[in-house]
C-alpha cells in the first residue's frame, strides 16, 4: 500500500522554492518593450485600482463588500497577457485585477463599485460581479467555486464553434476544496477543452491558513486526479507566470487541452476591506512586501536587462493615478440608478 | 399531422426539432447518448435513463449529445457558462431530486447573471427534469421540487400536463432567452396524446382551461391536471360543473387567468403532487386571497402531498399522492 | 442577570452554553475557530466571518471548533453523519445564500433519514446561518432563503428577531432531535437587548405576541418584526390598533397563534424579506383564506422583497427591502 | 511542465492487472476455517438473495427499484470482515450486499423490499434506502456521493468519542465524480479519521462505460489530491480485497487517518432489474463471469488449499436459499403497514 507522505506547505516561503529562478527566462527574449510597459501598466493599474479602494472605503465614501488582490498583481497580468477579445476569463470575489488585466475599463468598474447606472452592470453587480461580456468577462462570483465551470462551459463553447478561443478560470486556493472544482476539471480533461485552471494559491482562505485545511502542499497535483496538465509558477514573478501560462494556452488552442496551474502568490491586505487581521502572524506580510513583492521585482528585472528606464515607469505610475482620480470624479458625479431599475433586467422580456 | 404518442415521444420529437433547426442547440447530461460503446456491434445507445433522447446521439453526433459524468454540479454551471457564451444547451437533470447536488448554478447563476450583469447576459439554458412520484422510487427520487425553483427571480418553470403540450412547451423553453426549467412528471410520460408533426410552441406563461366550468375552478399542473380532469367528472354527475386550469407554466404564473376562472366561479381548489409548505398551491391561494378577495365565496383549499418524505411502500405512496378522490372530497368541504 | 448584549453575542453565549453542558456539541464551519496561526505570537482567533464564535476554540479546544476547508457540502454531509452516529453538531453556512452548494446533506440526508429509516435514525443537527439584505453585498449574499428549507419535511427553521429570541431559540435547536435550520437575520445581528445570562429555551414551533392589538394583524419574522413594530406605531397615530406577531418558527409554523389574531382583528399582513414566490408569506396567507375563511375582513396583503435578485447599490437595495412604510401603504390598502 | 499521460481503462480486462496473483497471500494464513466459511456463506447469500430479487421483479411479485450488486460480492465480504458492530458502513443505490456482508438480517431486509410494516424501515424506505442502525449500517443511498460524507461524519464520530471504530463508505466509480467525494477526502485526509474509502470500480455508471467520463484509468490516483493513502485490489477476488481493506483498516483504527481502496469489478446485472442492456457488447460479462468470477475463484481457491471440502460449501449454498425462501414467505405473509405511518416519524417527537 503506497502511504503518500503528508507535505505541508512551509510557512511564508511559497515564493522561495523558486528562489533559484532558473525557471525564469530572458523577458527581452520574448516579450517587446511596448509589451513590458503595457504589462507594467496593468499591474501598476490594479494595485492603485485597489490602494484607491481601500481609501474610499476607509473614508467612508464607498460601500459594499471588496476584496482586494494586492500583491497578487503578476497572475492577472502573466496570464491576460495571452488573451484576446475571443477569450473568456471568470472569476472570483477578488476579480478586480482579473478584469483589468483583461482588458476592462476602470472608469465602468468605479461606476459600478459607486452603484451608478453607468456602471458596467447598472449599479446592480457591485464588486462581485462586475463582469463585461464584451471583454469575455464573465464576471466576478460571489460562490467560491462557482466560476470554474462557467469557465468551462465558455470553453465547450470555444470548442464546439471552433473559435480558436479560451477560457480562463481564476480561482482561489480554498476554491480548490469545492465540489464544482473537482466535477468541471474532470470534464474539461476528458473533453479536452480549451481550457485554463489558474489556481492562485495565496496561503490563506478568509482567515484560515491554507495548510490547516488542505493536506497537500501543491494544489497543481490535484490535475493528476483528471490526467490533466499542470504547472507550478511563482505567482510574484511576471515572467514565470507569463511563461507557464503560455505553453499552457497555446496548448489548449492547439487542442491538447486544459491545465491546472497554480501561483504561488500571497494577499497583502486583509480578507475583506474592514478585516481587522489579528489573525495573521505579523511580519508575514512584510517579508512577502520587502523580498519579493511583484511590481518591485517587475521593475528591477526589466531595468536590469537595460530595456526600461526609471523614467519610463514613474510616467506610468502618474498617468495611472490620474485615470483613477478621473474615474473616481466621474462616478462620484454620474447618476444613480431609477428605482424601476429594480424590476428591470430579471428576464429578456418584461 | 397529429399521431397519438406517449409524453416521452414527444419530448424527443421536440429535442429533435430544436436541434435540427438551431445548430446551437446541444444536450448533456448522464447517460443522454445512452453510453453503450458505440463502436461495438450490437449495442445501442440508451438515451437516458427513461429513453427520452434514444436516437439523438445517432442522428447529431456525439459533439451535441454529450455524455457527462455524474457530477451534475459540473454539468450544469458547465451549460450556464456554454449558455452564456453562444450556445443554447438543453441539460437533463435526471429527477429533480438531484437539485440538491446542483441548485447553485441555478440559483446564483443562471438566475442572476443578467441581473447582476445589468442585463448585459443572457443565459438560454433549457434544464429537463423528471418530476413527482407513483413508481415505487421512495423518498429521494420522487420529489416534485419544482416549488423552488419556481420561487427563484430569474427563473421560469414550466410543467405539461400531456405529450400535446410536452412538446410545444419544450421547444418554447430551448428558445427562450432566459433559463427554464423543464419538468417531466412521471405521472404523464407514459400517456399518450395526439400530437402534431410539425413544430410549434405553447407560450410560457400562459395557463390552459382543460375543462370549462362555472361552480368551482380547480387548478392542476402536470400529473394533477389528469386528477382533476376525473375529479371534474365525478363532479358532473353530482351537478357540479367544475372548470379545470392547467397552469402550464409555475413561473410566471398566469395570475390572469386564475383570477378570471375565480371571478367565474367564486370557488377554488388547487391541486399540487409536492409538499405543502412554501409550493405553489399557497402561491395560488394567496392570490386569491389578495387580488381574488372580492370574489371568493368559499375558501380556498389546496390538495397537495402531506408534510412528509415520500414513502417507498406502493399502499403508503398511494395514499400520499393526491389523487381524484381527495379533490371531490376538498370540494365538497367548500359547502 | 440580564445585561443588554447584541444578537451576534447572544448567540456565542448560546453556544457556549451549549458546549459547556453537553460534551457531544461540537463546532464545524468555514473559520469558525477563525484561522489564525494560533501558535504564533499576537494573533487572534477570528470566530467567523460576523466574529460571531469568536473564543469558543480557545474555549473548548480545536476538537470541539473545527474550521473546515470551504466545502460545504462535504461539510454539512459530515456533520449529518456525525448527529445520526451521536453528536450534536452545530455547522455554520456562512450565508444561507450558499445553500445552492450544499442543499443535498439537507434535502435528501438529515430531512429524510429518519423516515426512510422507519423511525430508527435521529439527527440532531443544528445548522446556523445569516440570512437577509442591507448590508450591499448585492446578489449572491443576501438572499433570505429560509423558504426553501422551511418547504422540506423532516427539518425545522427558526428565525428570531432580537438578541434574548436568539439565545433561546439556539438554545433549543441544539438540543433538538431533529435537523433545525438557525437563520441569523443581517437587520438584527447587532441590534441589542436585554438577555439573561442563564440558560434557558425557547420552544420551537411557536410564535409570539410581540405587541397586542385588535384591528389588524401584522405577521413577521426576523428582521421584519422590527419593522412591523415601527409600522405599528405610526398606524398608532392613526387611531389603528395593531398586532404584530413574530412568528420565530417557520416550520413548523404556528398555524393556532396566526389564526387566533386573525380571529381577533379580521385583518392581516405578513412581511417578508424573502421574495414573493412560494414564501412563508404565501403560507400564511393560504392558511388565512382556508382555515381562516370566516374570520376575513379583508384581502390578505404580502409585503416581501419583488420577484428580482438582490441589487447592489444601496438606493436600490433600501428599495427592495420591505420597511415600516411599506407595511403602513398595505395596512391602508385594506379599508 | 508536467505532461501527464492519459491513461484509459483496457476495456474488459481490469481484474487482468492482477492475473500474476502475486498480491494474493495464503488465505489459511491469515482465515481460520470458520472464518473462511463465514465470508463464503455471506458472498453465497449476496448472490442468491439477489438472484431471487431478480426472479421476484420479473415475476411481478415485488416492485421498485432495485440495483443488483452481482458480480461484486468479493468487495462487500472482504472489506466487512474486518468490522463489528462498532464500526459503521455507509452504501449506495447497490447496497443490499454491503448490508448482508455488515450483518444485517436478509428477513428485515427482504420484508423492507415487499414494503412490510416488519420491514426494516417499516416499508417506508425501500431498496434504495435500507438501513440498521443497530448494525451501524448507515443506509443505502439513492443519492450518488452522499453516502460518503455520511461515513466521514461516522468516523468522526468514531475519533471525538475514541471508540475504536472505523467508518468505510462503499460507493461507485461514477460516485468519484461527485463533488462531495472531493469534499469528504480531502476533510477526511485533513483531520486523519479512521475512515475507508471504497470505491467499487465495475466499469459503468449506469448505461456510460466509466472510460467515457472519467480521464484515469485508476480511481485510487485521486488519493493523492488529498495527501491520501491508496490502494487497488482486484474486486472479484476475497483475498485481495481482504488483506487490503486489513491494512487499511488497521491503519485508520491505528489513528494514521484513512485510505482510498479502488476494488475492480464487475457488474454482472443491468443497472436496475428491467434495464433491457441493449448498451452492453454482449460477451463483456460471459467472459468476467467464466474467467474471473469471485465465488468460483474463492470456491477453486479454497478447496485447492485442502481447507474446505465441496460439500461444506454446498450445504451452505442450500441453507442460503432455505433461508431466502423462509424470508419471502415471511414477508410475503407479513402485514403491511397502517396508512397512518405515513405521517409519522418526520420529526422525533409529533
Ligand atoms: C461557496 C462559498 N463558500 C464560502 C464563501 C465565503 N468566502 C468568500 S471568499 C472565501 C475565501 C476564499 O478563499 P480562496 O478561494 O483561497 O480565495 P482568496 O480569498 O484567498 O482569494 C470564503 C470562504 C463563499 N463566498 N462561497
Ligand atoms: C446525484 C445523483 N446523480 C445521478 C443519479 C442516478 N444514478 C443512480 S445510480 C447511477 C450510476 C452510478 O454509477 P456508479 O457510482 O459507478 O455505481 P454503480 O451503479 O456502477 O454501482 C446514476 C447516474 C443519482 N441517483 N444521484
Ligand atoms: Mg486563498
Ligand atoms: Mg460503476
Amino acid at each position: 500500500m503506497g502511504c503518500v507522505k503528508r507535505l505541508r506547505t512551509a510557512p511564508f516561503v511559497g515564493w522561495a522554492l523558486f528562489s533559484a529562478a532558473g525557471s525564469v527566462n530572458n523577458p527581452g527574449m520574448k516579450l517587446t518593450k511596448e509589451q513590458l510597459l503595457v504589462n507594467y501598466r496593468k499591474m501598476r493599474m490594479i494595485r492603485s485600482f485597489e490602494e484607491k479602494l481601500n481609501e474610499l472605503v476607509n473614508s467612508g465614501r464607498l460601500g459594499g463588500f471588496l476584496h482586494l488582490s494586492i500583491g497578487q498583481e503578476a497572475v492577472a497580468a502573466g496570464v491576460c497577457a495571452h488573451l484576446s477579445e475571443r477569450d473568456y476569463v471568470s472569476t472570483t470575489h477578488r476579480g478586480h485585477g482579473h478584469c483589468i488585466a483583461k482588458g476592462v475599463r476602470v472608469k465602468g468598474m468605479m461606476a459600478e463599485l459607486f452603484g451608478r447606472s453607468t456602471g458596467l452592470c447598472k449599479g446592480k453587480g457591485g464588486s462581485m460581479h462586475i463582469a463585461d461580456m464584451d471583454q469575455g468577462m464573465l464576471g466576478a462570483n460571489g460562490i467560491v467555486g462557482a466560476g470554474i465551470p462557467l469557465a468551462t462551459g465558455a470553453a465547450l463553447t470555444c470548442k464546439l464553434k471552433k473559435t480558436g478561443g479560451v477560457a480562463v478560470a481564476f480561482f482561489g486556493d480554498g476554491a480548490s476544496n469545492q465540489g464544482q472544482f473537482h466535477e468541471a476539471l474532470n470534464m474539461a480533461s476528458n473533453w479536452k477543452l480549451p481550457a485554463l485552471y489558474v489556481v492562485e494559491n495565496n496561503g490563506w482562505g478568509e482567515f484560515t491558513p491554507t495548510e490547516f485545511v488542505v493536506p497537500v502542499r501543491d494544489i497543481a497535483v490535484r490535475a493528476d486526479s483528471y490526467a490533466m496538465r499542470s504547472a507550478i509558477a511563482d505567482g510574484n514573478d511576471f515572467f514565470d507566470v507569463y511563461e507557464k501560462a503560455g505553453e499552457a494556452i497555446a496548448a489548449a488552442r492547439a487542442g491538447e487541452g486544459p491545465t491546472l496551474l497554480e501561483c504561488k502568490t500571497y494577499r497583502y491586505m486583509g480578507h475583506y476591506v474592514g478585516d481587522p487581521l489579528a489573525y495573521r502572524p505579523p511580519g508575514e506580510v512584510d517579508r512577502w512586501k520587502n523580498e519579493h513583492d511583484a511590481l518591485t521585482g517587475f521593475e528591477s528585472r526589466v531595468k536590469a536587462d537595460g530595456v526600461i528606464e526609471d523614467m519610463e515607469l514613474r510616467r506610468i505610475d502618474e498617468e495611472v493615478v490620474e485615470e483613477l482620480s478621473a474615474a473616481v470624479a466621474d462616478a462620484e458625479n454620474d447618476p444613480v440608478p431609477a428605482v424601476e431599475a429594480l424590476y428591470e433586467d430579471v428576464y429578456a422580456k418584461e | 399531422m397529429a399521431r397519438e404518442i406517449p409524453t416521452a415521444l414527444a419530448i424527443n420529437e421536440a429535442l429533435a426539432i430544436a436541434m435540427a433547426s438551431d445548430p446551437d442547440v446541444i444536450l448533456m447530461g448522464e447517460d443522454v447518448a445512452g453510453g453503450g460503446r458505440r463502436e461495438a456491434e450490437g449495442t445501442e445507445e440508451a438515451g437516458g435513463i427513461m429513453g427520452i433522447t434514444r436516437g439523438l446521439m445517432t442522428r447529431f453526433g456525439p459533439q451535441r449529445v454529450l455524455d457527462t459524468p455524474i457530477s451534475e454540479m459540473g454539468l450544469l454551471g458547465t451549460a450556464v457558462g456554454a449558455a452564456l457564451t453562444g450556445m443554447r444547451p438543453v441539460a437533463e437533470l435526471m429527477f429533480i431530486d438531484f437539485l440538491g447536488v446542483c441548485l447553485d448554478p441555478l440559483l446564483n447563476q443562471a438566475a442572476k447573471l443578467r441581473y447582476m450583469f445589468g442585463g448585459k447576459a443572457c443565459v438560454p439554458l433549457t434544464v429537463r427534469t423528471v418530476t413527482g412520484a407513483g413508481m415505487q422510487s421512495a423518498a429521494q427520487h420522487s420529489q416534485s421540487l419544482y416549488w423552488i425553483t419556481a420561487g427563484i427571480p430569474g427563473l421560469k418553470t414550466v410543467i405539461p400536463s400531456n405529450a400535446y403540450d410536452a412538446k410545444g412547451l419544450l421547444l418554447a423553453a430551448i428558445r427562450d432567452d432566459d433559463p427554464v426549467i423543464f419538468c417531466e412528471p412521471k405521472g404523464i410520460l407514459f400517456d399518450s396524446s395526439d400530437v402534431p408533426e410539425e413544430d410549434y410552441v405553447i407560450p410560457i406563461g400562459k395557463a390552459a382551461i382543460a375543462r370549462e366550468g362555472k361552480d368551482v375552478t380547480l387548478v392542476g399542473m402536470g400529473a394533477t391536471v389528469k386528477m382533476a380532469l376525473q375529479a371534474a367528472d365525478k363532479l358532473a354527475a353530482d351537478g357540479i360543473d367544475a372548470e379545470v386550469l392547467d397552469l402550464r407554466s409555475l413561473a410566471p404564473l398566469d395570475e390572469a387567468a386564475i383570477l378570471a376562472s375565480l371571478e367565474k366561479t367564486g370557488r377554488l381548489v388547487v391541486v399540487d403532487e409536492a409538499t405543502p409548505r412554501c409550493g405553489i398551491a399557497s402561491d395560488v391561494a394567496a392570490l386569491c386571497v389578495d387580488r381574488g378577495f372580492d370574489f371568493l365565496d368559499a375558501p380556498v383549499k389546496r390538495v397537495t402531498a402531506p408534510h412528509t418524505p415520500v414513502p417507498f411502500s406502493s399502499l403508503l405512496e398511494s395514499a400520499y399522492m393526491p389523487s381524484a378522490d381527495k379533490i371531490v372530497a376538498a370540494v365538497r368541504k367548500l359547502g
